[in-house]
């Protein structure tokens, strides 16, 4: 498995350059085929292209938040630590995920929109859900008892429970209060499907190999951790017994 | 490339973040890495 | 056969609701010895209602828009005070552990706790309500015995999601921190649902009942989830 | 006087407290109907073996079996446990903290709090909130709660801490009579001199593991 990180490193290497300059390279016709790029958008130009890294990283996002949710409910029923680590992994690389898609969100929307922000639905079902999320990562940081994972897990229970009304509300709260909405809708140039698919696969990619080294890591400083404690199980308990008389 | 700054923001913000990101995990590689080294004095 | 066994499940919630009610009993009594939670409640969102006031001209139209979301950011604040209070009482003299060494059912303490809160917060809003009115010259357009269900489902949603997480806060560093931070996030699809029903009522431009569903919605599933959870979040040393 | 095959056994037990390990490795047997009385530094893990005994921690590894039990649930009617807090609301007198206890407990007895308040030597019409208790007569308080269910394993955690010295020993001999009840009582205690005379065995902790059991009052010999 190990020697495999490698390999994977160079192949997301080069599907996310791949990736990268079909999404932000105008089309190059040789011959009439298309060698390379996605067709630049026209009413909005090549701001457009934002996209094609804003929502991969959603939907990477959402499927940490996903593996997350099923690690935690399994750690609750078996309580393997294993578990554990894949949840608080997924939370934290989908945290960041999440941070790129509300970055990028606002500065595709001021030249689109002419505001940065607006609380529109799925911007702000994101904004909650990455809320819901760091208060998950703040309890696992601040959590004092050895139960950390059961209280984690607990709350990502919960938190998930909570992203369907998160989408509902908002849902009905906005059509209530008409904002500006997308630009264009309706169907997609298969084009750019076809980039918005490759760097949804890069990105996911890459999501995986940071959650992997990012796993190593918890993984070994557990162990660390019980060796610690194993090796205050293995002192001499001589020395106490000697200052008690 | 585009000029667009929209464009080149964005892609700098989404990388910045990822390479902060991946900082920290190479921070605390280094003091787990340290702390090994501890451990087996 | 089946039977006995349905009777024996029948004296056991018997036995957990008896629970229940002798935790909510002592839980008044001692609340009403101290006063302490509700005194600083009441006196929290008093300040909250001054203070907005300041912000912006609590003229009638202009509150009406405004008030449904003004009065509910006060009570869950005030609620904080409350909800906080609940385990530091378990906590002082660790109480909390004459209950876990007993064979008494968790979730009775729980929803002991959570109907506890639910009166606290309930007298708050009771006597809060009419100060905002008068305040805020506020009138309801819309139907306004909907506003006694938005009440009901909206503390409800606060008050249950509110003590589990109290709960789990007290078993972390700084805990009284802790408790918005995990608190607020959850919430937010209940509060935005209790402010727009609220707002939609008085000002009578939209009908709430797609809010009121919506809250009563929540407050079932997650009542469910958090019995359904606590055990694990009170063993948890 | 009563059997004396084992109530509680304990096999190998650790509990980590993250790096620190509180317990490591403990394994004991305890008879039935016996006056223990544990003893040891301060960080030597009593106060952990008790609370792991009464089913608060969760151990890391090993096991516990009381009674029979593995499960703490099953079990927790014959257990009395009393901390080194009072485990009692302060704003409610002696009886009410009782009344409300007995609740817990399903025991619908009305005169069953009064009943141990006398035990324990108090006066049960006490109406003072038990927060303006002297501390020797919170900690017989505690104790009172702790016999509420009439257990047969008692572990009391410090007793006698900031208790006058008459007092506490009204509260040995009172120990003392409840074994001979056929009760199985486990002291945590500093101020092991008091216990000599009532105690069947003192069990001797340091750093985590029980380093000696003796009949008398005399350290036994640091392992080499």
């Amino acid at each position: 498995m190990r020697r495999l990180f490698p390999i994977l490193v160079i192949f997301t290497g080069v599907l996310l350059s791949y990736a990268m300059s079909i999404a932000l390279l105008p089309v190059v016709h040789i011959g009439g085929i298309t060698l390379i790029g996605a067709p630049t958008e026209q009413t909005m130009g090549s701001v457009q292209r934002i996209f094609y890294y804003h929502v991969p990283s959603a939907w990477t996002a959402f499927i940490l938040f996903f593996i997350n949710l099923g690690a935690s409910v399994y750690y609750l029923i078996k309580r393997c630590a294993t578990a554990d680590i894949v949840a608080l992994v997924t939370a934290e690389v989908g945290v960041v995920f999440c941070t790129v898609v509300l970055v990028t969100g606002p500065i595709w929307a001021r030249p689109v929109w002419g505001i940065w922000w607006t609380w529109d639905m799925r911007l702000t079902s994101t904004l909650v859900l990455w809320l819901i999320y760091v208060s998950y990562l703040f309890l696992r940081k601040f959590s004092s008892s050895g139960q950390t994972p059961l209280l984690a897990a607990a709350l990502a229970v919960l938190g998930a429970l909570c992203v369907p009304f998160v989408y509902f509300s908002i849902w009905f709260f906005r059509t209530q209060h008409p904002q500006p909405v997308m630009g264009g809708g309706g169907s997609i140039d298969p084009r750019m499907l076809h980039v918005l698919l490759v760097n949804w696969l890069a990105f996911s990619c890459f999501a995986f190999l940071v959650c992997w080294s990012r796993f190593r890591l918890e993984k070994v400083q557990r162990e660390v951790d019980e060796a610690h404690a194993m090796r205050s199980l293995l002192d001499d308990p001589s020395a106490a017994a000697r200052s008690m008389r | 490339m585009s000029s667009n700054p929209y464009l080149f923001a964005a892609y700098a913000a989404t990388w910045v973040i990822h390479i902060i990101y991946l900082a920290t995990i190479r921070r605390r590689y280094a003091r787990l890495k340290r702390e090994i080294e501890e451990l087996k004095k | 056969m089946s039977g006995a066994a349905e009777g024996q499940k029948g004296a056991k919630q018997g036995v957990a609701r008896g629970i229940t009610r002798a935790t909510l009993l002592k839980d008044l009594r001692l609340e009403w010895r101290s006063k302490d939670a509700i005194n600083s409640m009441l006196f929290f969102s008093l300040l909250v209602v001054v203070v907005f006031s300041f912000s912006f001209d609590p003229s009638a139209e202009e509150s009406r828009q405004i008030a449904g979301g003004l009065i509910w950011v006060a009570f869950l604040f005030a609620a904080v005070v409350a909800l906080n209070q609940t385990w530091a009482r378990e906590l002082r003299n660790q109480v909390l552990d004459a209950y876990r060494v007993s064979p008494a059912p968790p979730n009775s303490l729980f929803m002991a706790k959570v109907l506890g809160n639910f009166i606290f917060v309930a007298v708050l809003e009771a006597l809060m309500t009419p100060l905002f009115i008068i305040f805020y010259r506020l009138r309801a357009i819309g139907p306004a015995w909907q506003l006694l269900l938005v009440a009901a489902f909206g503390t409800w949603a606060l008050v249950v999601n509110g003590t589990f997480f109290a709960a789990m806060s007290i078993r972390t560093r700084s805990r009284e921190i802790m408790l918005p931070l995990l608190l607020f996030p959850i919430s937010i699809p209940a509060i935005l649902a209790m402010v727009q029903a609220t707002a939609g009522i008085l000002t009578g431009e939209y009908s709430a009942r797609f809010w009121i569903v919506l809250l009563a919605t929540y407050d079932l599933v997650f009542t469910t989830g958090c019995l359904l959870l606590f055990e694990t979040v009170l063993n948890a040393e | 006087m009563t059997d004396n095959a084992p109530v509680i056994t304990v096999h190998n037990l650790i509990k980590q407290f993250g790096r620190f390990a509180a317990l490591r490795g403990v394994t004991a047997e305890f008879a039935g109907g016996k006056f223990y009385a544990i003893l040891g530094d301060n960080g030597a893990g009593k106060t952990t073996l008790l609370r792991t005994l009464a089913g608060l921690n969760e151990p890391s590894s090993g096991q516990v079996e009381i009674l029979g039990s593995r499960r703490f649930r099953e079990i927790c009617r014959e257990v009395g446990y009393m901390a080194h807090p009072s485990l009692l609301y302060d704003e409610m007198s002696g009886v009410e903290n009782l009344a409300y206890f007995a609740q817990l407990y399903g025991i619908e007895a009305p005169g069953r709090g009064a009943e141990v308040i006398a035990a324990v030597g108090l006066d049960a019409t006490l109406t003072r909130p038990v927060g303006q208790y002297s501390q020797g007569m919170r900690q017989r308080m505690s104790l009172a709660r702790a016999l509420l269910n009439d257990p047969k394993i008692l572990l009391l955690d410090e007793p006698f801490s900031n208790v006058d010295l008459r007092s506490a020993r009204e509260m040995v001999r009172l120990l003392a009579g409840l074994k001979d009840q056929g009760k199985t009582i486990f002291v945590v205690t500093h101020q092991a001199s008091l216990l000599e005379g009532a105690v069947d065995e003192f069990v001797w902790m340091a750093a985590g593991k029980i380093v000696g059991r003796t009949r008398e009052l005399t350290p036994p010999e640091p392992v080499a």
